[in-house]
C-alpha cells in the first residue's frame, strides 16, 4: 500500500506524516503523533470527543481523512494552553467543575473556545445549540455550561468592566 | 415463619441477652430447611456465624460469600470482628453490589 | 484505495471516468467515511472535490445564487446575502449534524447521499433550486426533485458529478422555512421534514408555493396538492389545514426505528402548516 | 491523641469547600491518558469477531486463513480459555457462574446474542486486524431467537440453556425454561392489607433496556512474559476486580498479573466487569507482543452489557387518608444472554422509601438473546421506582392528595421495617422530601401543556472493601495513594478528607490511584462507595500517621508521648512543662524523619461497614406539544440527602448527571431490535442520550444529615440521584397530557397515541 506523504500544521508546528489513504486524521493524530488528546467516542461524528479545529472550522477528526490535513492548520486540544499558561476555558472548566471522567473535555474545550471566537456573547440558548455535538453523560451539561458562559465573560473583560 | 435456638455448646453464660438472627432472601429455603430465625449467643460476628455453621454445616461460608449484614438496621459488610450486642437484631441479606 | 484532489473540474471528471473499481466522490465525506468505516462502501478511488474553486463558491447569478456542491454547510450559514434570501434552506442546512458536522457536510453531499431524510432537499426543492451536473458527456440541469430516485439512488450517470445548484431570483414578498420533527433537539435524523416557499401578492394573496416533504416516502417529496391548497389565499387557518391535510395524504413513508409510518402520516401535515406560518411571517416580512 | 476523631461542620476548614481537583489539569489539556492512549513498542492491535447472529451453535470455526495472513500474530477463540465449573459464587445480586463468564468473553457452544465474541486475532496493524476477521470462518446453525422478557417467558420460547431450571421455586420446576431464578420478599398480611384498603390502585408498566452510554470505549492495553507475568493497563471501575476476574478467567495467579488503572472514561457500572482484557491478555500471551483492544460504539453498545429492560406490575391499597396500608409489586427482568438482571435490587428497594406494613416484592430474572446486562448506576431501583412512584402518583390524585405530601406522609423513618428484612437505621428521607417541598419551583404556576412530576427514589449506597496508604513526604507534603478508580472527582474529596484530618492545605496533598502492585485491595468504585468507604480508609491512615508524627514530636522534644497531642495541623505538648515547646508542623517533623525512625508511612485497609443509604426526591417540569407528542423539559429540581458533601460541586455534579440520565432513560433511549434479533440502533445517532440543548439546568438542593458511622458524615452520592428521575418525568408527562404513561421510553409516537386516547 502507498502512503501519502502530507505536509501540514498541527498546533503551529509544521509536521509531516505518512499515512494511508483510508486513516482517518483522528487516527494519524493518536496513532502516528501520540496526540491522544483527541479521543474517540464513537467514530461517527455522532459524540464530538474527537473535535479539532482545521483551518478555524471546528470537526470531527474521525469524519476526515488524515490525507486532507495537507497544507491545513490543525489545532489540538494539546495546542489549546499558551505553554504554560491554560486558555480561559480550560481554567474556568476546572473552577466550575466542568468535568467529571474527563473523556469528552477535550472535545469540548475545542468546540467551545471556536464558538467563543465567533460569539463572545454567547446566550446560554446558543452554547447549549453550538455544544450540541459534544456529548457528556456525567454532568447533565450544567457545570459544563456554566464554565463556558464565566471564560466567555473573562474573555470579554467583564470582569473589569 | 419457623424458629430456633442454636445451641451455643456450653459457651452460653446464661445470664447474657441472645441476639436474634434472621435470614431474608431464600438463604433460609436453600440452607436452613426454611428455619429463618434464630437466637445465637455471641460476642461477635464470627460467633454467630461459627454456631449456624456448626449447626448447618457449610451455611457459613455461604452466608460469608453472599451476604452483608445488618445489625439493627446498620449495614455491614460481613466481617467476622463487627460486634454483636446483647439483644440486637441480625438480618443476614443478599450483598449489594452497585452501579 | 486511491485519493486524489484535482484542482479542477476536468481533472475530476477524467479521474473518476478512468478509475478502474468504484470511484466516489469525497466533499464533506460525512456520510462517505461512516460508510467506508462501517465496510458498506469500498471504493477503489476517492475524488476530493474540494480543491476545485467552481464547487466550493457562492456567486451571485441571475439575481439569484449559484452555491457550489462543495461548499460546507457552516460556510452557508455564515455567508449574510444568502442567508437572508434563503432562510429556510438555512433552516435546513443548519440541522444537518452537529456544528461539527456542518463544518464538513456539503449540500452537494446532503443531496447525493439520496437518504430519504436529508434536511437540505426538501428546502432546495421548495426553493425550486436546479441542480447542475457534469460528466463525461457534459453539464445538464436537473430539477432537484427529479434527482433522487429511492433511498441511496440518483438520477447520477455513472461519471457524473453534482457541481453547484442554482437558487432562482427571489420575489418580492416571498419567504420559506424548513422544519422538521426530531426526537432530540439536534444530533437526529428527521422523522419528517417540511419546506414552504411562498410569494404574496401586494394584497397579501398567496400566489406561487411550493410544498416539500422528507422522510415521508422513498424521497423527498414534492407536493403539489399542498401548495394548491395554500395557492389563492391568503394563507389562513383554513387554507393552512387544507395542506396540512394534503400533506398528510401525500405520504407514503414506512414503519423504522425512527418513526411509525402513521406517526409520520400525521406529523407530516403539523411539520408542513408549522413552516408555512414562519415561511408567510417571513414573506410578510421582505419587501 | 483522641481515639475517634470527628468534625462538627464548624470546624471544617477544606470539606465543604471548592477546590480545584488535583487531576484537573491533565484533563483539561489532553494529557491524562485514558484506556486507549497507552501504547507500547512492539505492540500489536487485537480485534474481535463478533457474532452476527441473535442465537446460534457454534459447529465450528476455522481459523487457518486468518492465521496464515502476513502479520497476524496471534488468532484466539474459547479454546484458549480454560473451562470453567458451572456453579453460582459470591454476592446473590450479582451472583458469579464463571462458567457463563468465561463464555461471555468468548462464545463456546452457541452464540447468545448478536455481538457475542467468537474469536480474536492480533496483528501488526488495525487494517490488517480487521482483514484477518474477515478470514475467519465460522459455521453456525442458527437457531430461533428470543428478546423480550414477556416472549422469553412463554412455555414454548426457544431456550438459550437447554437445562435451566427457575431456582426459588419449591418445588422445582420439571422443565427448563428462560427463568433463571424467582424471588419473594414479604412483610406483613399483603392480603389482609389490601383487604383493608379504603382504595386499590393498580397498573403495569414496561422499560426498555438502555445503555450506560459512557463516552470511552472499552479499551486495554495488555503485555505477557514468557515466565507467567502478566501487566495490563485498563480503564475500569475497579482495576483490582478486573485483575481477579481476568486471573481466573485465564487461569493464572493473581499475583502474576499487574493492573495499572488509566483514567477512565464513565463507567456508571458498566465498566464493573471485564469484556476486553482477558482477550488481550490471552493475544499476548499467545503472540508474545503486547496488544492493545480498543472498541468500536458499535462493539460497546452490541457486546457490552446494557441495563435491564422490565416488564413491572404494581398495586397499593391506601386508607382515605392517605396512609398505604398494603402493596405489591411483581418485577420481571431482562437478563440479557446470562442470568444476573439487578432484580433483587429492583425488588428490595422498590418500596423501601415507604413505611408500608404489608409489602410483597416478586421478581423474576429472565434470560434472552440481548447482550448479559451490566449494572447501571443504581441497577434495579431506578426501574422499581418508576413504576412504585407511578402507582403513588396516581394514589395520591385518587385522593386528590399533594403528591409531595403524600409520600411525606407515608416516608420511611429510622426503625420502619423494610420488605428485605432490616429496619431502617437512618434519617433523612422525609428532610429530602419536605427540602424538595420548600423549593420555589414546586408552587410555581404552569401553563397549558404542561405537567409538573414529582418522586422520589432510595438507594442502599455500598461499603466494603478500600485501601490508603499515607506518605509523609521530608517536605511535609503529602501523597494519598489509593486502590479506587476516579470516575468523577474522586481523587480531590479524597484528598480534601486527608487535608482536613491531617490539618494541611488542600494543595499540600496529592492523591494517586495505585497499580495493584503498589496498595492493598480496592473494591470497585461503584455502589457510590468510594468517597464513603475509601474515604474511611484514607482518614484511619491519616489518623494512623498522625499517631507516629505525635511520637516523632515526642522524640524530638525528648518527653512521653502520651503528652503529644495533634492540633491543627501540629503537634503540641500537653505535658507540664507546656510553654517551653512550640507547636511543631508536620512539615518540621518531616524534615526530622530520619533521625526518628525513617519514612513516614501509614496504610490502612478496611471492610467498610455502617454504610447509610441516599435518598433523591426530584421535580420535574414538562411541556407536551400536542400535536406531535415532543416533550420539552421545562425544569428539573433534584434533592438528595447526601450525608455531607465533600466537594459540593463534585456533588451537585452527581446529582446533575444522574438526572441526565434519567431524563434519557425516560424519553429517548432503548435498544432497538429487528426481526432477526438483530440491534439497529448501535451508535449515538439513534441511541439518543441527551444532547446539551436538549436539558434545561438541573437544579440541585444537597441536604445534609450525616452520616455517624462516617468521620465527615458522607453518604454515597452517586446513584440515588437517577432513582426517581424517570417517575419524575414519567408523572409530569401524565398530568401534562391527562394520561397515565405506562412504558419508557416516552418516545412522541407514544404519547400522541396515548393522547389520541391510544389510537
Amino acid at each position: 500500500m502507498t502512503k501519502h506523504h502530507v505536509t501540514t500544521t498541527v498546533n503551529g508546528d509544521a509536521v509531516e506524516f505518512l499515512c494511508e489513504a483510508h486513516e482517518t486524521l483522528l487516527e494519524v493524530l493518536r496513532d502516528g503523533l501520540g496526540l491522544t488528546g483527541t479521543k474517540e467516542g464513537c467514530g461517527t461524528g455522532d459524540c464530538g470527543a474527537c473535535s479539532v479545529t482545521i483551518d478555524g472550522r471546528v470537526v470531527c477528526s474521525c469524519l476526515v481523512l488524515g490525507v486532507e490535513a495537507e497544507g491545513k492548520a490543525i489545532q489540538t486540544i494539546e495546542g489549546m494552553a499558551a505553554g504554560t499558561r491554560l486558555h480561559p476555558l480550560q481554567r474556568k472548566f476546572l473552577e466550575h467543575a466542568g468535568l467529571q471522567c474527563g473523556i469528552c473535555t477535550p472535545g469540548i474545550l475545542v468546540a467551545a473556545r471556536s464558538l467563543l471566537e465567533r460569539n463572545p456573547d454567547p446566550t446560554e440558548e446558543e452554547v447549549r445549540y453550538w455544544l450540541a455535538g459534544n456529548l457528556c453523560r456525567c454532568t447533565g451539561y450544567n457545570k459544563i455550561i456554566d464554565a463556558v458562559l464565566d471564560a466567555a465573560r473573562e474573555m470579554r473583560g467583564a470582569d473589569h468592566a | 415463619m419457623t424458629s430456633e435456638r442454636v445451641a451455643s455448646k456450653g459457651l452460653s453464660t446464661g445470664a447474657r441477652c441472645p441476639a436474634r438472627v434472621i435470614f431474608t432472601g431464600d438463604f433460609s429455603d436453600r440452607y436452613t430447611g426454611s428455619v429463618r430465625e434464630f437466637e445465637i449467643e455471641a460476642n461477635n460476628l464470627r460467633g454467630v456465624i461459627k454456631k449456624l455453621d456448626e449447626r448447618y454445616p457449610g451455611l457459613g461460608e455461604r452466608l460469608e460469600k453472599e451476604t452483608t449484614v445488618a445489625i439493627d438496621g446498620e449495614i455491614h459488610e460481613v466481617d467476622y470482628s463487627q460486634p454483636v450486642r446483647p439483644g440486637c437484631e441480625i438480618f443476614f441479606i443478599p450483598k449489594i453490589e452497585g452501579g | 484505495m486511491r485519493y486524489e484532489a484535482p484542482r479542477t473540474l476536468e481533472a475530476a471528471l477524467a479521474l473518476l471516468s478512468s478509475a478502474n473499481g468504484q470511484a466516489r466522490v469525497l466533499a464533506g465525506g460525512t456520510d462517505l467515511l461512516i460508510g467506508m468505516r462501517a465496510g458498506h462502501v469500498a471504493p477503489e478511488l476517492l475524488v476530493d472535490v474540494k480543491g476545485i474553486t467552481e464547487m466550493t463558491s457562492i456567486l451571485a447569478e441571475n439575481g439569484g445564487f449559484r452555491l457550489g456542491a462543495a461548499v460546507t454547510c457552516m460556510d452557508l450559514v455564515e455567508h449574510e446575502a444568502f442567508a437572508k434570501a434563503w432562510p429556510g434552506v438555512i433552516d435546513a442546512v443548519k440541522l444537518i449534524g452537529s456544528i461539527q458536522v456542518k463544518g464538513r457536510a456539503t449540500v452537494g453531499g446532503n443531496l447525493c447521499n439520496a437518504s430519504p431524510a436529508a434536511d437540505s432537499v426538501p428546502a432546495m426543492i421548495a426553493a425550486d433550486a436546479s441542480v447542475s451536473i457534469a460528466g463525461p458527456n457534459g453539464k445538464r440541469e436537473e430539477r432537484i426533485e427529479n434527482f433522487t430516485t429511492g433511498p441511496g439512488k440518483t438520477a447520477l450517470a455513472k461519471g457524473e458529478i453534482v457541481t453547484s445548484f442554482l437558487l432562482p431570483r427571489r420575489l418580492p414578498h416571498s419567504g420559506d422555512a424548513y422544519l422538521r420533527f426530531t426526537p432530540r433537539t439536534e444530533m437526529d435524523i428527521a422523522v419528517v421534514g417540511a419546506g414552504v416557499n411562498l410569494a404574496l401578492d401586494d394584497g397579501g394573496v398567496c400566489r406561487q408555493a411550493r410544498v416539500s416533504l422528507g422522510a415521508v416516502a422513498e424521497r423527498a417529496l414534492l407536493v403539489p396538492e399542498a401548495a394548491a391548497a395554500l395557492i389563492g389565499s391568503k394563507v389562513d387557518a383554513a387554507a393552512l389545514e387544507r395542506l396540512a391535510a394534503a400533506a398528510s395524504a401525500a405520504c407514503r413513508p414506512i414503519d423504522d426505528k425512527r418513526g411509525t409510518r402513521e406517526f409520520r402520516i400525521k406529523i407530516a401535515g403539523v411539520m408542513a402548516r408549522r413552516a408555512a406560518e414562519i415561511a408567510l411571517a417571513r414573506a410578510r416580512e421582505t419587501s | 491523641m483522641p481515639d475517634t476523631m470527628t468534625f462538627t461542620k464548624k470546624e471544617l476548614r477544606v470539606v465543604g469547600t471548592r477546590p480545584v481537583r488535583p487531576d484537573g489539569v491533565p484533563k483539561v489539556t489532553g494529557l491524562a491518558r485514558f484506556g486507549a492512549d497507552y501504547s507500547l513498542p512492539g505492540m500489536l492491535w487485537g480485534r474481535i469477531l463478533r457474532s452476527p447472529h441473535a442465537h446460534a451453535r457454534i459447529r465450528s470455526i476455522d481459523t487457518s486463513k486468518a492465521q496464515a495472513l502476513r502479520g497476524v500474530k496471534a488468532v484466539m477463540t474459547s479454546a484458549d480459555l480454560p473451562e470453567q465449573k458451572f456453579e453460582y459464587v459470591g454476592p446473590e445480586r450479582v451472583a458469579v457462574n464463571f462458567w457463563h463468564m468465561t463464555r461471555s468473553v468468548m462464545a463456546r457452544e452457541k452464540v447468545l446474542f448478536e455481538g457475542h465474541p467468537v474469536a480474536a486475532v492480533a496483528a501488526t496493524s488495525k487494517t490488517i486486524a480487521e482483514e484477518a476477521l474477515g478470514l475467519i470462518e465460522v459455521d453456525y446453525e442458527v437457531l430461533p431467537h428470543v428478546i423480550d422478557v414477556e416472549d422469553a417467558m412463554k412455555p414454548d420460547a426457544p431456550l438459550l440453556f437447554e437445562d435451566m431450571i427457575t431456582r426459588g421455586i419449591e418445588p422445582a420446576p420439571d422443565r427448563p425454561s428462560n427463568i433463571s431464578k424467582r424471588i419473594e420478599l414479604k412483610i406483613g398480611d399483603v392480603e389482609a392489607g389490601f383487604a383493608a384498603a379504603d382504595e386499590i390502585v393498580e397498573s403495569s408498566f414496561k422499560t426498555a433496556p438502555v445503555h450506560q452510554g459512557y463516552i470511552e470505549p472499552q479499551a486495554c492495553l495488555a503485555r505477557f512474559d514468557t515466565d507467567g507475568q502478566a501487566e495490563l493497563w485498563a480503564s475500569s471501575q475497579g482495576h483490582f476486580v478486573i485483575r481477579a476476574l481476568s486471573a481466573r478467567l485465564l487461569g493464572m495467579d493473581i499475583g502474576n498479573l499487574r493492573v495499572y488503572p488509566a483514567e477512565i472514561g464513565g463507567g456508571f457500572g458498566g465498566k464493573n466487569v471485564p469484556y476486553v482484557e482477558p482477550v488481550a491478555l490471552v493475544l499476548a500471551r499467545k503472540s508474545g507482543h503486547p496488544v492493545k483492544i480498543v472498541l468500536s460504539r458499535e462493539e460497546v453498545f452490541k457486546g457490552c452489557g446494557p441495563a435491564a429492560g422490565s416488564i413491572m406490575t404494581v398495586k397499593i391499597g391506601i386508607k382515605k387518608d392517605g396512609r398505604i396500608v398494603a402493596a405489591a409489586g411483581v418485577f420481571k427482568f431482562q437478563a440479557g444472554a446470562v442470568p444476573g438482571s439487578p432484580v433483587m435490587n429492583a425488588c428490595m428497594c422498590a418500596f423501601s422509601p415507604y413505611d408500608i406494613p404489608n409489602v410483597r416484592s416478586v421478581g423474576y430474572d429472565v434470560v434472552s438473546n440481548r447482550p448479559k446486562t451490566a449494572a447501571y448506576r443504581a441497577p434495579g431501583s431506578p426501574i422499581s421506582a418508576y413504576a412504585v412512584e407511578s402507582v403513588i402518583d396516581m394514589a395520591a390524585a385518587r385522593i386528590s392528595m399533594d403528591p409531595l405530601q403524600f409520600r411525606l406522609k407515608n416516608v420511611a423513618k429510622p426503625g420502619t421495617p423494610t420488605v428485605w428484612g432490616p429496619k431502617h437505621a437512618h434519617e433523612g428521607f422525609a428532610e429530602t422530601i419536605r427540602a424538595l417541598m420548600q423549593h420555589p419551583a414546586y408552587t410555581t404556576p404552569l401553563n397549558k401543556n404542561q405537567g409538573r412530576g414529582v418522586a422520589a427514589g432510595y438507594w442502599f449506597n455500598n461499603g466494603g472493601e478500600s485501601s490508603a496508604a499515607v506518605h509523609i513526604n521530608e517536605d511535609g507534603t503529602v501523597l494519598v495513594a489509593t486502590g479506587s478508580s476516579d470516575l468523577s472527582g474522586t481523587r480531590a474529596s479524597l484528598a480534601m478528607m486527608a487535608a482536613e484530618t491531617l490539618g494541611v492545605e488542600f494543595d499540600k496533598v496529592r492523591p494517586t490511584v495505585a497499580d495493584t502492585a503498589s496498595i492493598g485491595y480496592g473494591h470497585l468504585s461503584a455502589g457510590s462507595r468510594t468517597t464513603f468507604a475509601t474515604g474511611i480508609a484514607v482518614v484511619e491512615a491519616c489518623k494512623k500517621v498522625i499517631g507516629n508524627l505525635c511520637a516523632r514530636a515526642a522524640m524530638i522534644w525528648d518527653v512521653n508521648a502520651e503528652d503529644v497531642v495533634w492540633d491543627g495541623g501540629c503537634a503540641r505538648y500537653t505535658g507540664k512543662k507546656s510553654g517551653e515547646f512550640e507547636p511543631l508542623s508536620l512539615k518540621a517533623i518531616a524534615v526530622k524523619k530520619s533521625v526518628t525512625g525513617g519514612p513516614i508511612v501509614a496504610e490502612v485497609s478496611v471492610n467498610a461497614g455502617g454504610v447509610a443509604p441516599g435518598f433523591a426526591a426530584e421535580l420535574c417540569d414538562v411541556e407536551v406539544d400536542p400535536e406531535t407528542g415532543a416533550v420539552k423539559v421545562l425544569r428539573f429540581v433534584t434533592a438528595q440527602d447526601v450525608g455531607r458533601a465533600i466537594h459540593p460541586s463534585y456533588v451537585e455534579g452527581q446529582l446533575q448527571g444522574g438526572a441526565a440520565q434519567g431524563i434519557g432513560w425516560a424519553l429517548n433511549e432503548e435498544y432497538i431490535y429487528d426481526e432477526a434479533g438483530r440491534l439497529t440502533n448501535a451508535g449515538f445517532l439513534d441511541y439518543r442520550v441527551p444532547v446539551a440543548s436538549d436539558l434545561p439546568r438541573i437544579e440541585t438542593v444537597l441536604v445534609e444529615v450525616p452520616n455517624p458511622n462516617h468521620p465527615f458524615g458522607v453518604k454515597g452520592v452517586g446513584e440515588a440521584n437517577i432513582v426517581p428521575s424517570l417517575a419524575a418525568v414519567a408523572n409530569a408527562v401524565s398530568r401534562a397530557i391527562g394520561q397515565r404513561m405506562t412504558e419508557l421510553p416516552m418516545s412522541p409516537p407514544k404519547i400522541l397515541k396515548a393522547m389520541n386516547g391510544g389510537r
